[in-house]
């Protein structure tokens, strides 16, 4: 819904409404961004992060697709050819695979194809991660699927002044972007922030250094980075002082502040809710190992999800990386 | 309204020009959609007020369906009705993560469900509690995946009822491939052949995947019956997002038999159910079966229709309920007197509290069924995961931390 | 053999129990096939005997064409063949890595492409040499693909030309796509609308894309005119290992018009073509056309069809060749002279040896293009990548190792 | 075609040819083992692996599908279900994506979604990697998606008589397997080995030391394996003793020869054709530098694909890691 009266520069806002008010901006800003994507439209989304568009925008603007995430992804292609600018909503991280070809020899490649003269500013946001209680394919993290596939990038945000101004970022990049939400906190309380649509915000594509410190060194990015900062401030009882990155980029990603900060530390841990094997994580540590050879003291250790399907609700405590599992790895690391 | 049949046409200048659908307010307000034109189209056994319709096609097919049978088919309805409200309530209390009602679509699982056979096989999407029920399926082993500790407890080999999927429209592959391995079998041919059938919703008909079943089942003259539930709404979006004809009439391009019938009749849809299977048992098959229903509740226990739909709708289909007009067949007939319903609420009841105390009982499922059963031939890398983990679990529940 | 509409039997009982399609040895031979019966389902103006045939509903369609203008169809067919040929021969030669040739499919193609209008978009897939030419892009951009220097170097912007797909399929969700655009922004709706067109052929419309194009373009209401080249052959699979049913009548299911033509015919084709981008400029799209022709050559050149195709076959089709029915009607008509063929043989030969010219002067890419343009906005990391590599490879080069 | 007089135990085989013969023999084993794809069957498959089959063991086990892979693997499913051991062909490794969700969604999950109950011992066959002068699509090296991938087992066989055997164990797994072959070097003449068919195989998932040295050691697998070889014949000349070690098996990875290795030479570049952003190199990167932190005397190298798509076939050269490129990380990892 548009606010009734005009809210001044400073919003206090959930991560969802960011990325609310972040769309609603970029709709406005040109009228060649469209959405699109299952439930988008009058529902306003299964997550409401589309909420009210459809309303002010009208449907050719905000379109409630068929029921088919190949279609959304090949047409939002053609859109995209023709001069809009849209934005797929995948409904969930598990259903963005009928649509795999088409990201991987589409939308990554026809800008290449062509040797630049097609560009494919599209954005496909994908609410991931788990902790919502879901049944299955509700709580995946693929983005290292797409981090391995030449031509898209990939980000992802953590908070919601992130949100509201990465989606944005997104949108104006005239290269394929693949946007990661995370699902679990669109609605947090705590996640609230004030948002201040004046400002000056980061570069998309730039990784964040969101708490100093000098024992060792957390990388996180999406729903890892809560758990990243609420580990450094239990370390603190510890007297661990550990330095928390927010990648926020993972493709390509800006490595350069880890690398100062483990020239520093000498100790890495990497937090992921994704499988380990030939990952996102697998690469940071593949680069931090070549980079900070001789600064490293213990090598890079990796917490993220098991090398197995993700697993019932019941247990999907077990499967997250937690606190816990992030401050053990940081003992094993300080201990090596 | 045109007729369907204007926008199906295949020939130049043989119809109006063909634009897609949209729905008059009045066919909203009725129950219909654009694409959902009842009338001849839809095979019809009783009507929604409980009269007999006779059916010479179709009649054959339920002449065994005595007054018992009958009854036997209305009890089935409102055990599942009852099981399925159970299970929302559950929900709402807490004790289930999420619940996905089958409120309205009785008629149509246990019409499909009682026409299978035992060695006939079937894919079910996620919504399908009721045909679970007539392949044998006790309702607490669903339980467990609205409650988060398991996928389904269900033998799906034994039961010949394959784990529900959640992706839409990938199990249509599934079963074509299935039914392809029937016939390659030499299953099929007779009165004895198999069969499978597979369900899916309105919005799948729009997947790849369900296409491509369609391709393979017709290339293989597979033993498949697709049977689509069209309850009207894939979670907010009507029919008309889908499609610009009927569903059923998607089988004509692939020149197979497609046919609607009232998926709020049990006794249509069972005759036209075992119409089909008996086209694939005998070879003629694939078959696609319209069971035109509706969704009565909302998509799942997360979602809110009444952001999007409006109430008189609802209304309009709870006129067409179709344990209802069973009801009033029985009663009108004589066929049932007040303790037969009596004793089917009661039984219903039974079930219920069942459900009830089983799913207030259920274990946390071991922290070690993470790593269970990721493979056949367990993998090293896992395992050492698996012990890992568990090692520091231990530990860490010793309170070593 | 049945007719095709027996295999559509959409009501029980209406027909034949429906079965997969096989094709009799007869049709083998005649250059038929089960799913490709032809008789009065298939437009035709030009018979292979160069007889015109009225037809009161397409005629009007291509009232223009003077004996001038099917002169220049004539040379367009009888260029992009010698193009062809002299790809093949590239090839053989090897000049080009892999050649995928259109012989056989120029009517198809000619009078697909003379149909659309500069203000008109096409997406076309691997073959379209032809289409290309219409669109007045020269073939030598097209050479590149296949000597393996870039993937087309026309501007598929300014030629409204989309760059030529491989993955099966999966262009005609692009072209969907791209059709909603040209509705979104009101450039439908007259005589002076937008319309796409997209290629693809037999084997294609199994994928699940190409369904969910059919999804799109209905529901959207796209100008979007789906054109399927059926040549019969999907490598080594004829066309019954996609379909029980002749191609276009897979649109029935979606509710727009289906409708096949004599794709050897540039005539019909083009009269068909320029029907179906009238429907949709006016807002009656999509429309799905089949061009019932035949793959003379080989898939490429690397393929060898005596492996799994009859030369009874081949000879069958060669009398439907689509030039020379245009050939024996301009001469029975004496619309055009010796000199006119003489004349049109010289500049294909000329067009060949230019070509062939180009082909061997073809210089070898800059190591540095494999970074370029992988983003629009360049990627640090890929930088790096070229930077590091460049250096590396100048070193090598200079004999540093 | 069935030779037609008995041949030995041993015979001469490309690598083609030993696959053929692998398929052969795990059919006439195995009535329930059927080949899918398309062009398998009259034309034997466009590489001609399957040439023969369908003639001799009829038109129901031996399949020419309808062109779409999602329907290819997605009935594979079912016929596994049902009892069968699917074996599908992939045409080309570019045009497996069309088939991503049914792989990720029903193959690798379908077992530990029926805790065990309905296992899924289906191939998929797919031609991959570069060098052979091929249009786009038809180059790539997707196998790192695979790997990612919990619930699917991935190996690439190098040689003809690994091909012979792995294609015959992967049939017997009761687990998906994905089976890339390195489609360059199907007909060379150098690929021909002596196969004893009476000879016992190495187990399916273990890698293989097939050179020994001390220098430095080289991992590969598929068609860099050749590479590797290559490059330390060549290093012999420089003084470099450099080990080989081919993978073999891509998931689960058998580390511990890459392990035992490293630990003897301190340096080890890891060389494949797939782009290296969060892949299959990342991985064996990130663990050999944590289980190997105190011997690794340089950090983990790797010599790649480039982090673009595939380029057009006269630049693949430059593309595909060579032995000059191989030699190079060599160098800088002993100048480390
Ligand atoms: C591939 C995929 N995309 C999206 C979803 C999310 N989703 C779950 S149910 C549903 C609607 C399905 O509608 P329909 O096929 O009509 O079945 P119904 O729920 O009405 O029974 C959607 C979009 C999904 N499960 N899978
Ligand atoms: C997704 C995909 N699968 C497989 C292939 C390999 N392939 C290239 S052409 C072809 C046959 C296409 O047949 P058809 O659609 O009839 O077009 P035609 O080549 O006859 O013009 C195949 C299987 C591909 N290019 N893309
Ligand atoms: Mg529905
Ligand atoms: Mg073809």
């Amino acid at each position: 819904m548009a606010p009734e009266t005009n809210p001044g520069p400073v919003q206090s806002l959930t991560l969802g409404k960011a990325l609310n008010l972040g769309l609603r901006t970029a709709m406005e800003r040109d009228p060649k961004v469209i959405v699109m994507g299952e439930d988008v439209g009058r529902l306003g989304g299964v997550f409401r992060i589309t909420d009210g568009l459809q309303k002010d925008f009208g449907e050719h603007r905000v379109l409630d697709t068929p029921l088919a995430e190949s279609g959304i992804i090949g047409t939002a292609v053609g859109l995209a050819v023709r001069g809009f600018r849209p934005v797929c909503e995948i409904q969930f991280d598990g259903f963005i695979f009928p649509g795999f070809d088409q990201i991987v020899s589409q939308v990554a490649k026809l800008h290449a194809r062509t040797h630049g003269r097609v560009r494919v500013p599209l954005v496909i946001r994908v609410p991931f991660g788990g902790g919502i209680g879901a049944v299955e394919h509700h709580s995946e993290s693929p983005e290292s699927y797409f981090a391995h596939t030449a031509g898209l990038k990939v980000v992802s945000c953590s908070n919601a002044v992130d949100a509201y101004w990465m989606i944005q970022q997104a949108i104006q990049s005239d290269d394929p972007v693949l946007f990661f939400e995370p699902k679990r906190y669109y609605h947090s309380g705590f996640m609230k922030s004030e948002v201040d649509t004046s400002a000056t915000p980061d570069p998309l594509f730039a990784a964040r250094v969101v708490r100093r410190g000098s024992t060792a060194t957390l990388v996180a990015y999406g729903p890892s980075v809560k758990v990243a900062l609420d580990a450094a401030t239990a370390a603190e009882e510890d007297g661990h002082s550990l330095e928390v990155i927010d990648l926020r980029a993972l493709s390509p990603l800006d490595l350069d502040p880890v690398f100062e900060s483990v020239r520093r530390t000498g100790h890495l841990i990497v937090v992921s809710e994704a499988p380990s094997e030939s990952s996102l994580t697998s690469e940071i540590a593949a680069r931090v190992q070549q980079e900070c050879f001789y600064s490293l003291q213990a090598p890079v250790l990796r917490v993220t999800g098991f090398d197995t399907p993700y697993p019932p609700a019941k247990l999907e405590e077990h499967f997250l990386p937690d606190l816990d599992r992030v401050l053990d790895a940081v003992d094993r690391s300080l201990a090596w | 309204m045109s007729s369907p049949e204007q926008w199906t046409h295949p020939e130049p200048r043989e119809g109006p020009a063909a634009t897609a659908a949209a729905p008059t307010p009045e066919q909203v307000i009725a129950g219909l959609r654009a694409t959902s034109e009842g009338g001849p189209e839809l095979v019809q056994l009783l009507t929604p007020e409980g009269e007999r319709v006779p059916n010479p096609e179709f009649d054959p097919f339920v002449a065994d369906i005595t007054p018992a049978a009958l009854r036997a088919l209305y009890r089935d309805m409102v055990l599942v009705r009852r099981a399925d409200r159970e299970g929302n309530a559950l929900q709402r209390q807490g004790q289930l993560g999420i619940w996905v009602p089958l409120l309205g679509q009785e008629a149509a699982q246990i019409g499909a469900g009682r026409a299978l056979r035992d060695t006939d096989m079937v894919f079910p999407s996620y919504r399908e509690h009721g045909v679970a029920w007539c392949r044998g399926i006790d309702p607490k082993d669903v339980l467990g995946i609205f409650r988060g500790t398991d996928h389904g407890s269900w033998d799906s080999v034994a039961k010949r009822f394959h784990p529900y999927t959640i992706v839409i429209g990938n199990q249509v592959l599934n079963a074509a491939g299935y039914a392809m391995g029937q016939r390659f079998e030499g299953k099929v041919g007779g009165d004895d052949g198999e069969a499978t059938m597979v369900f899916f919703g309105d919005g799948a008909t729009s997947q790849g995947d369900v296409h491509e079943g369609f391709v393979w089942a017709a290339v293989y003259d597979a033993p498949l019956v697709f049977f689509c539930q069209n309850n009207q709404w894939a979670i907010s979006e009507p029919t008309e997002r889908q499609s610009r004809l009927p569903l059923y009439q998607r089988a004509r391009g692939y020149g197979f038999p497609g046919i609607r019938v009232d998926g709020n009749d049990v006794l249509a849809t069972l005759a036209v159910a075992r119409w089909a299977l008996a086209e694939c048992r005998h070879g003629n098959g694939p078959v696609l079966i319209e069971a035109f229903t509706y969704r009565m509740d909302a998509h799942t226990t997360t979602d809110d229709p009444t952001r999007y739909r409006h109430s008189d709708e609802l209304e309009a289909w709870k006129l067409k309920d179709p344990i209802e007009r069973v009801r009033v067949n029985l009663v009108r007939h004589g066929d049932a007197d007040q303790d037969f319903f009596d004793s089917v609420q009661a039984e219903a009841d039974e079930l219920a509290r069942d459900l009830r105390e089983f799913c207030f009982a259920m274990p946390q499922p071991p922290v070690g069924q993470i790593f269970d059963h990721v493979y056949a031939e367990p993998s090293p890398f896992v395992s050492a995961q698996r012990a890992e983990f568990l090692a520091y679990h231990d530990d860490f529940a010793g309170g070593d931390h």
